[in-house]
Formats: structure tokens, sequence, C-alpha cells
């Protein structure tokens, strides 16, 4: 099956808008996280899709390095949620316990 | 004449000497000033003296390449009004590190150096040609004394140096804005780019952009003279500076915005200025009425001093802006003068808060019998700023006003109207502080001014009396030098002198 | 296949060559020291410190290398690899502030990082800085797009770095969080400008085609929207007070400085091609990001007692001291940028420095009397915060002096008007920061960061250089006027044909 | 350049010198001199001021120069864009007559000051300001240039302030001395910028020149004039600028008799006859000059009528007979005004220092109803009293006031029967008034017994003083009782010929006999009203006397008018509006940064909310077309 690369990109937009809500909407770290891999995976998809507009690979390239950053942030994400617990911050709420502000 | 440079360097190497004496012993930095002072005098003397005869109105001349990509050089130039200001720099520096400075007990190194780092500064705006390097002094000179007010100030120097420094350093960025658009315009026309000032007064400006330009200048001036109601930094800063630092302040910074608007306002923009001069003469005479007025009221004597700069101040804006070679002169004696008597006028003031440890009249009065020799002085300071002829500053008031006349009678009146709020301030000052009787039981023993205060004061007292008798020397020197043709006769005025202008 | 990599190592700009290298070099060494079995936990120390001193030394070394290979006579990319880097003039210049400040911030964190083992902590920083420069030379949106997130995702690290501090780990929270979402945005717009264009080259937005207006908006939008948020200008500041302040002082020195030098070469770069005088779309954005940072920064930092959010605020301000540059093309903006970027990077660097040797908070009530007690540090720190104030004879002067002059010449009036409204309020903060070391000294001592050796020669450095550039900028000037002597002409015609002062725009 | 010039050039500025040396010699000594000495070199050199003069006016008078005038140019003072002005003194007959009197009267009041200043601490201080004083007055009538006239002019008056409040430690008398002050420059104002227009017309203020024949009319001519006479008047104590007059007798009395009655105030009569072709050109302000001295003339009559301190009448009487000189200037009888100075300085300067002399006696006390009967216990004083009141009130034939109010009336007449009215009613007044003073004070019961005996150094200036005030007028008489015009033909050259009499037709006598019986009218009512009588002596106690024994509320209503609105404002304003603006920046600031700091919550999706809000806002913005 094919699609038109239009369609493709208005889908990346979709995917796109739905995860910038999650970022704003959850509270969960967790949540927020995936969010944000929705977002970089809507921003490959455009790639991909650009790239079948213009029928070059490098649309694939950009492709498989945003899947890289995607992996790495994960990592030094959820690495980064296990600091805050070491350090002593008792939930995932990204509201609640700031110390830093003003 | 590489002088002239001396002119900057030489303070300058004081401050560094001065501070590295301060961590010898707390003595040493007073002297290493004073003898700092006394070897820039001698250079100061050695340059008049140095000066060609007949060799036009541009006494000397130095230049040296500073940035050269972008046309900024290290030029400076010497006519009678710098030379007349810088003797009047180096004159009431004396008094300022002689009687004020001496007892400074905390830091006196790093005091002495900002006061010699000021210095250096005002020199470098006196005699700096290049519109970088001037707008680079007129900053300079900003920081030392926002540290001299920060930490030896009074009680509320906090805000009175912000205040200061906001004012000056933010119309500074005005005037930084209207010399690049100026250089900008020049290098538009001629592809030359550059920040000389005589290549500058070359420049053709459309009138509204001639107009612009000045007002940029003209702005940061006015905060410096100051021009009510731009003044308002004034009285807060004077009231809460340390006395070498009200001296400086009044005795010599607010003359480098006189110096601008001459140098830089008339002189580098003659037709705008002789649009702008209607508001400039009103803004004059209003600061003239409105400083006086507000001196009046004040409670706090060296707020009233503070609020009487304003108003002497006004006659040299009266004065430049008058178009005359007469008020200009008037304008110059006027600043002489004013430096003179209102620097000693503060080191009096100082004098009385050190033994009373109060600035405010309502405590006062009575002091002449406890103080004879301070009241005194004070008395006689007191009457010339307000002006009695046979000073130096009535001769100043006297030329601006005849000026003035000549161009607009009103504000001449309304400046002679000046001269009565002025008595009246200068005589309740005195009635205030000195005479009547003292409050609750009479004075303790209070130290009076010693043979070194009455020397120092004494000669300042003298100055001014030569200045208002025989003031033709300064007069002589007072003409700035042109910008366009250095070998024109000094006696053409910058706008032609003359009746009332349309 | 390996082998036809290797063949075209040679067209790799020098410094990215050496700082990978370096990296290689320095994994291994931690990789063998890690494998060795370790002691008791008592008996590490010294051990550790030899390990992190020669973690150090090598990351010294390959900093000084790249720096070094900037001068190499390496002949300009071709081939494949220029489609990914440009090695100009402006890459060297601003690789050159990135490894020199690079190179500062090792030497605040010479043997430790906050108290930590710093060994990763260098390894980190060499990884930044590549990422750093790779941003800054890039060409292409690949190689931009790479450089960037391994600058982020070293950042991350470092930021983190110190265990159990809440505040670490709170502001690499808060940094990822934010970072991936403007990464995000950033990919979105490099996305749809390739759907747009074809072309992957990342040197300027796409034209507006006349079919899909939207996307290329859309697209312009986005990418700056990203590197908006990198460079911290407002209305995408807020994470970087948050972030310089639970970091460590070097790291938030990275921060503030490395980082945003890249962004900013590759920002400038990004725009070299277009024509931003005039009401062009991006150049809208751009000058009222401008304002918004300038006034913002200013004011944010106007209300701070943090000296770290304090700077952090200065920081916003001062990028958009640098977008007006930008916005300024003409005979003076891009050597007004240059020149900027250099006072602001040694400035800013300075700082921090010198927040990093003082006491352990960086409260401002911490500094009060600071210089009684420590003349020479509030020194260094008062000729630091007069540069960034743009008082004389701090280089920040001239530097300031020389983006109004860059502004005036490009007729940027209101984008004047808001940078002296902004730099009016900026002196407040900074002299306040002076007034409070000048008052007199409270009787109890705040604990103070141990004397390091690094941390004061480069402090003593900076200090000299920031007045000496200050009182001769005329070399500096020279060079950043040559960065771009090809690209001026043209800017400069067209700006001449307008004529001065007849159109007064943003 | 000195060298040159003829001896006698030498003369007019070492007159100068002498007080001015003084004066510089007692203000540097400090305090420090021993009083005798103090006293000793100020009489001294006052007197050899007055000796040279006389030197001086024989040596002038006798060979006097072919244009009458000596000019004397020190050196150029001012001298740019176009404007010349000289320290420069020209010696012709006004000028000398005023020195004469200046330091002829001079000498005898610090003569008489050595005696009455005795034992005060401050002496030094006070014979500073004195001698500064007459060297002061002595620039202003010998300038030959006006810029320089006005150091002189501005000179007494600061003298003037200073010598008000020689009693500093009394808190009302520097109030006095600055209320004279500043009224007094108010007027200067004024003449400063009539100073101004003439220089920009003329292009300089050398007295010669400004006073060039053909001198035009016109409003310029007349608005100079009007500048000037507003000095004058504020100078001269005259309507409207009256109010400091009574209040400057807080100084000692010597002040008040040499500032303040003989030499000082009579500054504006000076200025006004020395200039008077200027005034010549301004018939309006002739006019007006006229009025204003015979409003001040009538006001300050009826005011001397209720006053209860003697030195208060004196002041007041001070005024009136300023009123007159005002009065003849206005008719343009400039010979008879200066002639009216000469005499009103010999024989007020008498009075004053012989009320100066029974103050002392009895202890300090000013009020003349607190006197009575001091005629017999001071016969000398007594005398000398008299003498200086017979010669104010211008008792017939006998008297040097006599004769030059005579000169006066005339001229009124001829101007106008009106003026002339309100001058013979004013003699009238001035001989009720003083006689009332007389009567209370010598005559009758003893309120305050007198003690002390008044010294030497103070009678004999006492005795010189009723000599001259008795005779003084023999130097000028009618025609119809003695053609004898000595003053009027010495000042011709300056003042112009003497005016015309209206000849022996009768009209001038009868002018003559009403003018001589008014005085004798006022002393005869003032003999009903205040002959001695035990014990019924009180100040009346009427509305009318009420006001104008408050000088008829002038004083009162500047207060309400004036000076209470503009301290009121100011008091308002104290805090200074402009200073309120840099307050609101700094609020704004505080605001924004508040407002910002509140946007930074730490709340992580807060940042990501603003991001996105700033990217669609940007969005917004640009597909906006």
């Amino acid at each position: 099956m094919t699609a038109a690369p239009a369609q493709a990109l208005l889908l990346a937009s979709m995917l796109f808008a739905l995860g910038l809500l999650g970022v704003l909407v959850r509270r969960n770290l967790l949540f927020m996280l995936m969010s944000i891999e929705i977002m970089l995976n809507a921003a490959a998809l455009a790639f991909v899709a650009a790239g079948m507009r213009w029928h070059a690979a490098d649309g694939q390239v950009m492709f498989l390095m945003i899947l890289a950053l995607a992996a790495a942030e994960a990592a030094v994400g959820l690495a980064i949620l296990l600091r805050l617990h070491a350090a002593g911050r008792p939930t995932l709420d990204a509201d609640t316990g700031n110390r830093l502000k003003g | 004449m590489i002088a002239l440079y001396g002119l900057v360097l030489l303070p300058l190497a004081g401050a560094a000497a001065a501070w590295l004496a301060g961590r010898a012993s707390p003595r040493a930095p007073w002297s290493v000033a004073i003898a700092t002072l006394v070897l820039l005098a001698g250079l100061l003397a050695y340059v008049t003296h140095a000066v060609p005869a007949g060799g036009g109105p541009w006494l000397a001349h130095v230049s040296a390449p500073w940035i050269p990509a972008l046309g900024i050089t290290l030029r400076c130039d010497m006519d009678g009004l710098g030379l007349v200001l810088l003797w009047l720099t180096v004159a009431l520096s004396f008094p300022c590190v002689l009687l004020s400075s001496r007892d400074i007990a905390d830091a006196p190194g790093t005091f002495h150096a900002l006061l010699l780092a000021t210095i250096a500064g005002v020199d470098g705006v006196f005699i700096a040609t290049d519109l970088f390097l001037f707008f680079f002094f007129w900053e300079l000179m900003l920081v030392p004394l926002y540290v001299l007010i920060t930490v030896w100030g009074h009680e509320d120097r906090t805000r009175a140096a912000f205040k200061f420094f906001l004012f000056t350093q933010g119309s500074g960025l005005l005037m930084l804005l209207s010399i690049l658009g100026l250089v900008v315009v020049h290098q538009h026309q001629t592809g030359v780019l550059t920040f000389d000032y005589f290549t500058l007064a070359t420049t053709h400006l459309s009138p509204p952009l001639a107009m612009g330009l000045m007002l940029g200048f003209f702005v940061a001036f006015a905060v410096k003279l100051p021009v009510v109601p731009l003044h308002v930094w004034l009285p807060d800063t004077h009231t809460q500076a340390p006395t070498a630092g009200s001296v400086l302040l009044a005795g010599v910074l607010l003359k480098t915005g006189g110096y601008g608007l001459i140098r830089f306002v008339v002189l580098l923009f003659p037709d705008a200025a002789v649009r702008f001069a209607p508001v400039a003469l009103a803004l004059g005479a209003l600061g003239i009425l409105y400083g006086a007025w507000l001196a009046l009221m004040q409670d706090d004597i060296k707020r009233l001093i503070a609020y009487s700069s304003v108003s002497h101040l006004g006659f040299v804006l009266l004065g430049v802006f008058s178009g005359s070679a007469l008020g200009m002169a008037g304008a110059v004696v006027q600043m002489v003068a004013h430096g003179l008597s209102t620097g000693a006028l503060f080191v009096i003031a100082g004098a009385l808060q050190d033994r009373l440890h109060t600035r405010d009249l309502r405590r006062m009065g009575g002091l002449w019998p406890a103080l004879p020799h301070l009241s005194a002085t004070g008395l006689v300071f007191a009457i010339a700023s307000l002006g009695l002829p046979g000073l130096g500053n009535f001769v100043g008031e006297f030329l601006v006003l005849l000026a003035t006349w000549r161009v607009s009678p009103p504000i001449a009146i309304l400046g002679a109207a000046g001269l009565v709020l002025s008595a009246l301030y200068a005589l309740t000052m005195i009635g205030r502080a000195f005479l009547g009787s003292p409050p609750g039981d009479g004075w303790a023993a209070l130290p009076d001014f010693g043979a070194r205060h009455m020397t120092v004061l004494g000669a300042a007292m003298a100055l001014l009396l030569a200045l208002g008798l025989y003031p033709q020397p300064v007069l002589d020197l007072s003409l700035p030098a042109l910008p366009h043709d250095a070998a024109r006769p000094i006696a053409s005025p910058p706008v032609a002198p003359g009746g009332p202008r349309p | 296949m390996i082998a036809a990599l290797v063949a075209t190592l040679p067209d790799m700009p020098m410094p990215v060559l050496v700082l990978a290298a370096g990296i290689l070099v320095l994994l291994l060494a931690i990789a063998c020291r890690g494998s060795r079995p370790s002691g008791a936990a008592g008996g590490t120390d010294d051990r550790t410190d030899g390990g992190t001193v020669a973690g150090a030394i090598i990351s010294a070394a390959t900093i000084a290398l790249a720096f070094i290979g900037l001068w190499s006579p390496a002949s300009p990319p071709s081939g494949g690899m220029a489609r990914l880097f440009a090695a100009d003039a402006w890459f060297a210049y601003g690789t050159g502030l990135i490894l020199l400040s690079s190179g500062g911030i090792l030497a605040m964190s010479w043997r430790r990082m906050a108290g930590e083992r710093a060994d990763e902590a260098h390894l980190l920083l060499l990884l930044g800085t590549l990422g750093a420069v790779v941003a800054a030379g890039s060409a292409n949106a690949v190689a931009f797009f790479v450089g960037l997130e391994t600058l982020s995702l070293s950042l991350l690290g470092l930021i983190a770095y110190r265990p159990r501090v809440p505040d670490a780990a709170e502001a690499a929270m808060k940094y990822l969080v934010l970072s991936g979402t403007s990464s995000a945005i950033l990919l979105f717009g490099l996305a749809l400008a390739y759907a747009e264009t074809g072309d992957l080259r990342f040197t300027a937005p796409p034209a507006a085609n006349p079919a899909e207006p939207a996307l290329a908006v859309a697209a312009t939008i986005l990418v700056l929207t990203g590197l908006f948020f990198k460079l911290s200008a407002a209305p995408f500041h807020l994470w970087l007070a948050d972030v310089l302040d639970g970091a460590p002082t070097p790291v938030s020195a990275f921060v503030a400085v490395v980082s945003k030098i890249a962004l900013f070469v590759a920002l400038a770069r990004y725009f070299a091609m277009t024509d931003l005088t005039g009401t062009s779309l991006p150049a809208q954005d751009l000058a009222v990001v401008a304002v918004l940072s300038m006034v913002g920064g200013n004011l944010l930092a106007f209300g701070q007692t943090n000296l770290k959010r304090l700077l952090a605020g200065s920081s916003i301000a001062h990028v958009g001291y640098l977008l007006v540059a930008l916005l300024s093309a003409g005979p003076f903006g891009a050597g007004s940028a240059a020149f900027y970027l250099a006072a602001y990077a040694a400035a800013t660097l300075g700082a921090f420095a010198a927040l990093g040797a003082g006491p352990d908070r960086p409260d401002l009530a911490a500094w009060r009397g600071m210089f009684h007690r420590r003349p020479a540090l509030a020194l260094a720190l008062s000729v630091m915060l007069l540069s960034l104030a743009g008082i004389p004879p701090a280089v920040g002067f001239f530097a300031k002096a020389y983006i109004v002059a860059a502004g005036v010449s490009a007729h940027r009036m209101l984008l004047l008007a808001a940078l002296i409204v902004s730099s009016i309020i900026g002196l407040c903060y900074y002299l306040n920061v002076a007034r409070i070391m000048m008052a007199p000294a409270p009787d109890t001592a705040p604990a103070m960061a141990a004397r390091s050796g690094g941390t004061t020669v480069l402090l003593a450095a900076l200090a000299l250089a920031t007045l000496l550039i200050g009182l001769f900028p005329g070399p500096l000037v020279q060079r950043t006027t040559a960065l771009f002597l090809p690209a001026v002409p043209a800017t400069e015609t067209a700006a001449r044909a307008r004529g001065p002062f007849e159109n007064m725009r943003w | 350049m000195l060298a040159l010039l003829p001896p006698l050039a030498f003369l007019p500025p070492l007159i100068v010198l002498c007080p001015l040396a003084a004066a510089t010699i007692l203000l540097l000594s400090a305090g420090r001199m021993p009083a005798p000495a103090t006293r000793v070199l100020a009489a001294g050199a006052v007197g050899l001021a007055a000796v040279l003069t006389l030197w001086l006016a024989v040596r002038f008078l006798s060979a006097p120069p072919p244009t009458h005038r000596l000019d004397v140019v020190l050196w150029h003072w001012l001298r740019v864009g176009g404007f010349d002005a000289r320290i420069a003194f020209t010696l012709d007959p006004l000028s000398l007559v005023m020195m004469l009197v200046v330091t002829g009267v001079g000498f005898l009041i610090h003569l008489y000051a050595c005696g009455y200043m005795r034992g005060d601490p401050d002496v030094a201080r006070f014979f500073a300001c004195m001698t500064l004083f007459v060297a002061a007055m002595l620039v202003l009538v010998l300038s030959s240039d006006l810029l320089c006239l006005y150091v002189g002019w501005e000179g007494v008056g600061l003298c003037s302030y200073l010598l008000i409040g020689f009693w500093y430690a009394e808190a009302a008398n520097g109030a006095a001395a600055r209320k004279a002050f500043i009224v007094t420059r108010i007027g200067d104002a004024a003449l400063l910028c009539g100073l101004l227009l003439l220089a920009t017309r003329a292009g300089g203020l050398d007295i010669t020149m400004l006073l060039q024949p053909g001198q035009p009319g016109g409003p310029v001519a007349e608005a100079a004039a009007a500048l000037l006479l507003g000095g004058a008047l504020a100078k001269s104590a005259q309507v409207p600028f009256q109010i400091w007059l009574p209040d400057a007798m807080a100084g000692p009395t010597p002040v008040s008799a040499l500032i303040h009655a003989a030499t000082m105030v009579t500054a504006g009569v000076y200025l006004i006859a020395r200039l008077h072709p200027l005034f010549l050109a301004a018939p309006t302000i002739m006019a007006a000059t006229a009025v204003l001295g015979l409003v001040t003339l009538l006001l300050a009559a009826g005011s001397a009528l209720a006053q209860t301190d003697i030195k208060r009448i004196l002041a007041f009487s001070t005024i009136s007979q300023l009123g007159y000189m005002f009065l003849a200037l206005g008719t343009g009888a400039w010979g008879a005004a200066i002639f009216h100075l000469v005499t009103h300085a010999l024989f007020k300067a008498l009075l004053f220092m012989a009320a100066g002399a029974v103050i002392l006696r009895v202890h300090h006390q000013q009020d003349i109803f607190h006197m009575g009967g001091l005629g017999r216990a001071m016969p000398g004083v007594f005398a000398a009293f008299a003498a200086g009141a017979a010669a104010l009130a211008g008792l017939p034939l006998v008297t040097a006031g006599f004769y030059s109010k005579e000169a006066i009336l005339q001229q009124a007449w001829h101007a106008s029967p009106l003026l002339w009215a309100g001058a013979l009613l004013g003699a009238f007044l001035t001989a009720l008034y003083i006689s009332r003073c007389v009567f209370i004070v010598f005559l009758g019961p003893v309120r305050t017994a007198p003690t002390g005996r008044t010294e030497a150094s103070m009678a004999i200036p006492l005795a010189g003083l009723s000599v001259l005030a008795i005779t003084g007028g023999l130097i000028e008489m009618p025609d119809a009782i003695a053609p004898v015009h000595l003053l009027f033909r010495l000042l011709a050259p300056v003042l112009g010929p003497p005016p015309a009499e209206g000849g022996a037709e009768g009209g001038a006598g009868l002018l003559l006999l009403t003018g001589a019986l008014a005085p004798l009218a006022g002393i005869a009512m003032a003999w009903v009203l205040w002959r001695p009588r035990a014990g019924t002596a009180a100040p009346a106690a009427g509305e009318l006397a009420r006001a104008a024994r408050a000088g008829w509320g002038f004083d009162a209503a500047y207060g309400l008018l004036l000076v209470r609105p503009f301290l009121a404002l100011g008091w308002l304003n104290r805090r200074d509006l402009f200073d309120r603006v840099p307050d609101l920046l700094a609020a704004a600031t505080r605001w924004g940064a508040a407002v910002l700091g509140r946007m930074q919550d730490g709340r992580v999706r807060r940042y990501a909310g603003w991001i996105a809000a700033g990217t669609v806002a940007a969005l917004c913005l640009a597909v906006r077309p």
C-alpha cells in the first residue's frame, strides 16, 4: 500500500501534536518521556515521508539517526528518573516537589 | 603634543601608586595623591606654556591609531575651552584631596586611587576629539565615582549612586546612538569610516536627521549638566557622596556636560542647535527658577547646595544656546565660577557634617560664635554663589543674561528673577546654619577650620575674586575652537550673534 | 568499507578529528583503570585522583591539540564531506572560542567536579565539546542534528553528575524533558523543510513554495523554535535558570557558554544566505525574540538574589544582543556578532569561574563584603560583570558599542531602543552585585570553595584578557571583520542602496 | 599707564582704596586685632578718605578741567563678543558732591560709632563692614560704567545685609537683614535687566556713551527707564518696595545713620539723577516717578506719625524724605533732588545719631512712650536732636531742610499744583510727626531715668552735624531770599542749567510763604496734641493708627499674596515632582521582574507550555499575512 507523502506528513503532524499535548498535560514523568518519544517518532516519520517525496535516501538516514537519538534519550531519561528517586523525590509527578524555581 | 596623553596617564599611574601605597601605610596614599596632583599641575603648566604662539585656536594635538578597522584613533586636541576646564579640574582636585580625603580611614589607598581615576577620566573627556575615545572616557569616569559614592557615601548612598549611574549611563547610550548615527551617515556619504571629530563635522545632514542626532547628544549632556527635568539624580548624588565626591561632582563632573554641549551639540550641529535653541533656552530658564525654588525648600544643607547647582547651571545652558560668543564666554566663566564656589560650599557642608553629624538645617543655627572661621567662609561662598558683582559668578551670569537678552528678553528676565531666588536661598541657608541662636543649650566646643582649610578656601576665594574682577584671560581662552578649519580666527562666533531670532 | 571511511577522514575538520581521537583515548584510559580490581573503598582515593589527573591531562591535551588543529593547512572539505561540514573562517572562529571555553571549564574542574570524581566528567566534557564543534561546523541537517544531540546528551550527564543532589537531578530532568521536546520540534521543522525543498543542507530556511506557503513557514518557525530553545532566547528561556542553578558550576558555565556559542554559530550559518534586513518572516521572528530576550532576560535577572540565576537572566539578555547583531546585516553586523560572542564568552566564563571559586552557595548574600574578604576574587567578578554590563574599560563596552554601531548602520531603531532600555535595567543588577561586594563584610564568613590553581589561573587570564581586549580591541576587530569579508560587500551595497534612515524598520 | 595721568587722577582710586584697605585688613585680621586699633584704623581710613576728598574737591573746584570731568580708567573688565565694560571712574561735580557726603558724613558716623560700639566683642567685623560699605558706596558714585556702578550698587546692599544682621544671635535681626537684601535684590534684578536692555541697545554700558544727546524715545526708552526706576525704587525704599527699611532698624544705630539714612538709600536718587537724560526720554516714567514719590512721601509720613519706636519713626521719615527726592526727580528737578539728598544726609544722620545717644542712655529702650523729659538730663543731645528735627521739619530760614524742601516745592508747583499740594501736606505731616517725637521724648515727665553720659567721640559728630544741619542750606537759596546758587551752578555741567524760577512776580514769594507756613502749622498742631502733660502719653489706638503703624499693611499683603503661596507651593513640591518619575520606573521594573520570576515556577510542564505557546504564537504571527 502506498500513501501520498502529504498524507504521511499529515499523520506525522497529528502524531507530533499528540506527543506535544502529552508533554503538556501528563504529570507523570514517565509518560512525558513517552510523549517525547512520540514526538521524535513523528519527526522521523515526517523525514521518511519527505524522503519518499523526493525519492532520496536522506530521509531514511535521518530516520536512523533519530531512532538512535530516541534510544539514547530513553536510556538517559530513565537513568535520570532513577537519579531523581535516589535523590529523594518521592513520586514521578512533575508538578510537585520542585526545588528550583523563581 | 604627546604630553596630552600624560594628562590622562599621569593620574592613572598616580591611582595605581596610591592603591599600592595604601597597602603600605594608611597615610601614604594621601601623599601620593598630592604628589600626583602637583605633577599634574606641572604637566598642565608645561602644556600651557608649550602652546605655540599664534598657532590658531587649537592649541595642541596628538593622535595615535587605536582600532584602525573601525577608523577609531586615540586623537586628542586641546583648545582654550579645554585648557580652562582642565585647569579647573586640577584646581578643584587640590581641595578634594587636601581638605576632604586626608581623614578617610576606610581603605584610603582605594579611595585615592578612585579619586585620581575619576580625574583621569575627566581629563580625557576634555581633550578627546575622537568621538569614540570621548565616549570611552565619558563612561569611564563614572565607574570610580560610582564606587566612591557607594562605599564612602552617606546613609542613603546606594540609591543615590544607582540613580547617578543609571541616569548618566542611560543617557550615554543615547549619545552612543547619535555618535554612531553620525559616523554611519558620514560613511554613507564619503565611504570613509571614521570617528574623527573634525572629519565628522563636515558631514552634511538633513535638518530632521541633524536634529535627531543632536538630541541624542543633548540628552546625555543635559543629564550631566543637569537640565531640569533630567536633574533628579543630582540632589541625591551630591547629598550622599562623600565630601570629596561632592566637590568633584559639582566642581568638575557637571562641567563635562557644559563642555559637551558646546563642543558636540552646538559646534557639531550648529543649524540644529539654532533651531533647538528656543526649547533649550526655555529649559535653561526653567532650570534656573526651579532649582532655586527647590533649593529654598530643602532642610538638608547639601541638598540645598545641590539644587542651587541646578539653578546655576541653567545659566550655562542659556549661555551655550544663546548663540553668541558672549553667551559662550559667559557659560564658561559660569562653569568655572560655579565649580569654585559650589565646590567650596560642599567642602564647608562636609565639614559641618563631620562636626555636627547632621546635615539637617533644622538642627543647626547659631554656629557663628562656635565656628567663626567656618561660618565666615560659608558666608563668603554663599555670597559668591548668589552672584555678587565682583566675584566670578556674576561675570558669568551677566554675560549669559546679556547674550540671552539679545535673543529673547523674556527668558533673560526669568533668568534675572533667578538671581533674586538665589539670594533668597543662599541667605536662608546662611541664616539657618550660622546665625540665630543655637538649638538647645548651645554648641559644645567644635574644632574650627585650621590654617590648611583657610589657605585652600582662601585661594579659591582669591580665584573667584580674580575671575570676578579680571576675567579677561579666561574670556580670551573660553571661545571654543571650531571643528571646521583650525585656521579661522578665533573671534568669529560659531553662530552669528545679533538681534532676536524669528 | 572501513577503509573507505578512513579515506574520508582527512576531509573532516581537524578539530573534530582530534576531539574524537581524544575521546577514544580517554575512553580507553578509563576502561583500563576501571577494569583494574579496585581495592577497599577508602584506599582508592589517591589512585582515583591519579587517574583523574591523567584523564584531565588527556582532555587538556586533546583540547589543546584541537585548538592547534584549527591552523592545520587541511584543504577545505570536499566531496561528500563538504555537504556535511563547512570548515570556513566562521567555523574556525567559533570552534576556537568553543575550545578555549572548554579549556577554561576544564581548568575550573581540573581535578574534581563539585567534590566528585571527575574522569567521566572529563569524558562528557570532551563529548560535549565535540558535539558543539560539530554543530558549529555543520552544513547539513544530519551533521547539525548529530552534533546538537551529542551536546545535549552529554550535557544531561554533566548536569546530573552529582549523585544524591536533588537539585542536580531535578535540573537534569527539566533539561531532559524540555530539550527532548525542543529537539523534536526542531527535527519536525527540519523534516518539513526537507519535505519542502528536498535538500538537507543546513544553510537557509526554505523559500516559500507558492503552492504550499504554510509548509515553509511552519518549517522555518519550528526550526527557529528549536534553535531558540537551545539558545535560551525568550520566550523559550524558562529552563535556563533552573538548569544553571542545579548544575555544578563548571557545567553551568558549559551550558551558558559553549553550547550557546555552538548554537549561535549554527544559527548565523543557517541565516548566512538570508537577507535579514527586511521584514521577512525569519527577520520578524528573530526581532521579536531578540526584544523579548533582552528585556525579559534583564528583568528576570533584576529580581534574582541567586547569582547563578542572575547570570542565567544575563545570558538570556545577551542572546538578545547577539540576535540584534545578527539582524543588523551590514558592514558591522557580522563582525560585531563575532566580537560580541568572544566578549560574552570571556565574561560569562569568568563570572562562573568566580562563582566556582567563591562561597559554596551562589546566594548574593554570601558575597557581601567580598571586597574586604577576598579582594582579588571580588575584583575579578566585578570586571566580568562590568564587561557584561558594557562599561569601560572592560571588553563588553566595546562589544556593545560595536553591536549598537551595527544596529545603527542597519537602522534597527526599535531593536536599539529595546537594547538601551534593557541595558539600563541590566546595569541595575550588575551594579547591585558589585555594591554588595563592596558593602562591609558580615561577621560570619560563608563557607568558601577550596582554592584551586586552575580556577585562579583561569580567572586571572580572563580578567586580563577582558581588560586588555577592552583597551585594545583593534586586533580582534580586525580578525572578526576579516571573517566575513567576502560576505560584506553584498550586504553593504544592499544597505547603501537604500540610504541611511530613509526607511526605518525593526 | 597710571604714571602718565595727571596726579589728580590718582586721588579717586586712592580715596576708594583707603576704606577698602581698612576693610581688607580688618577682615583678614579675623578679630585678632585689639579693639582700639580697630577703631583707629576704621575711623582713620574713612577720615583720610574724607580729607583726601576735601583736597580733591578744592583742587577740582579751583581749577576745573575744561569738560568738568576727570576720567580714570583702571582696567578693562570684560571685553568679549562686542561687549566692553571697564572698571573706570569719572570725577565730575555730581560724584564729587556725593563723595563729600559719603566720606564726610561717613567719617563723622565712624567717629560716632567708635563710641557707640565700645565694648562690643565683634567690633572688628562691624568696622570691616562699615569701611567696606564706604568703599562700595564710593565705587557706586564714582563709576563711569554702569556695570562697574552695579558692583558698588550690590556691594552696598551686601554691607547693608551684613550690618542689619550684625547682632545675629537674634533671629529677627537676621530676618530683617534678609528681607532688606531680598527686597532690594528684586530691584537689583530689574536694574540688571535695564542694564541688559541698555547694553543690547548701545553695545556697552559706559555712562557717557549711554547719555549721548538725542536719546530716542519710544517704548524701549520707556522700558529701560522703568527698569532703572525699579532698581532705584527698591534701593531707596519707595513704594512698593518700602517695606524693608523700617525692619532694617534692627542694625546698630550708626548703621542706620550711615546706610539707611545718609548714603545707601539715596543711591536710587543718585542713579536717576546721573542717568536723567534716559528719563527725560521717557515722560511716562517720569510721571510715575513723581507720583510714586508723592505716594511714598504721604504714606510714610502717616506711618511715622503712628510709630512708637524712635528709630522706626526716623526710618519712616527717611522713606518719606526720599519720597521728596523722587518727587523732585519726577518733576525734572535733578538739582533740587541732589540738594535735598545732601541736606537730608546731614540732618537725618544727625537725628539717628542723637537717637542712638538717647537709646544708649536709657538702656536700649526705643519706645518713645517709655521716654520723656530727657531734655533736662541730656541737654546736648536734646539740642542736637532738636537741630536735626528742625531741619527735617523745614523750620523756615534757619535750617538746611527748609531750603532744599523749598526748592522741591517750587519745582512741584511748576510741574503740577496737585503734586505741590501733596508735597505741602507732606511738609505739614513731617513737622507734625517729628515734633511729636521731640515733645514726647525730651519734654514732659521722666519715665525712664537716663544714666551715664554721652562720650566725646559721639558728642563731636553730633555737634558738627548740628551746625551743618542748620547751615547746610545756605549754599543754595531761592531768589526770593537771596540769589545764592552755589550747588546748582556747580552741578550744572552734569545736570544741566538750573531751572528758571518763577521770577519775582510775587507768585514765587507766595509759594515760599506757604511752604514756610506748613511746618509751622505742623509744629503748632503737634504742640496742641502732644504738648507735655503728666502721664497721659500713650500711642493712638484707632483703626487708622494701627494701619499706619503697620506701614499700611504692605507687609501683610505681600505675605498673603506672594510669599505664602510661593512657600506653600514649594513646600508641597519639596520632594521634587520630577523625582517621582524614576521611582515609578523602578516600581515598573520590579513589577516586571516579579511577573517574569513567577513564570519560572519550577513546573516543567509549564515551561514546555511556554515553548509550545511561543511556537504557536510565532506560527500565528507568520501565517497572518
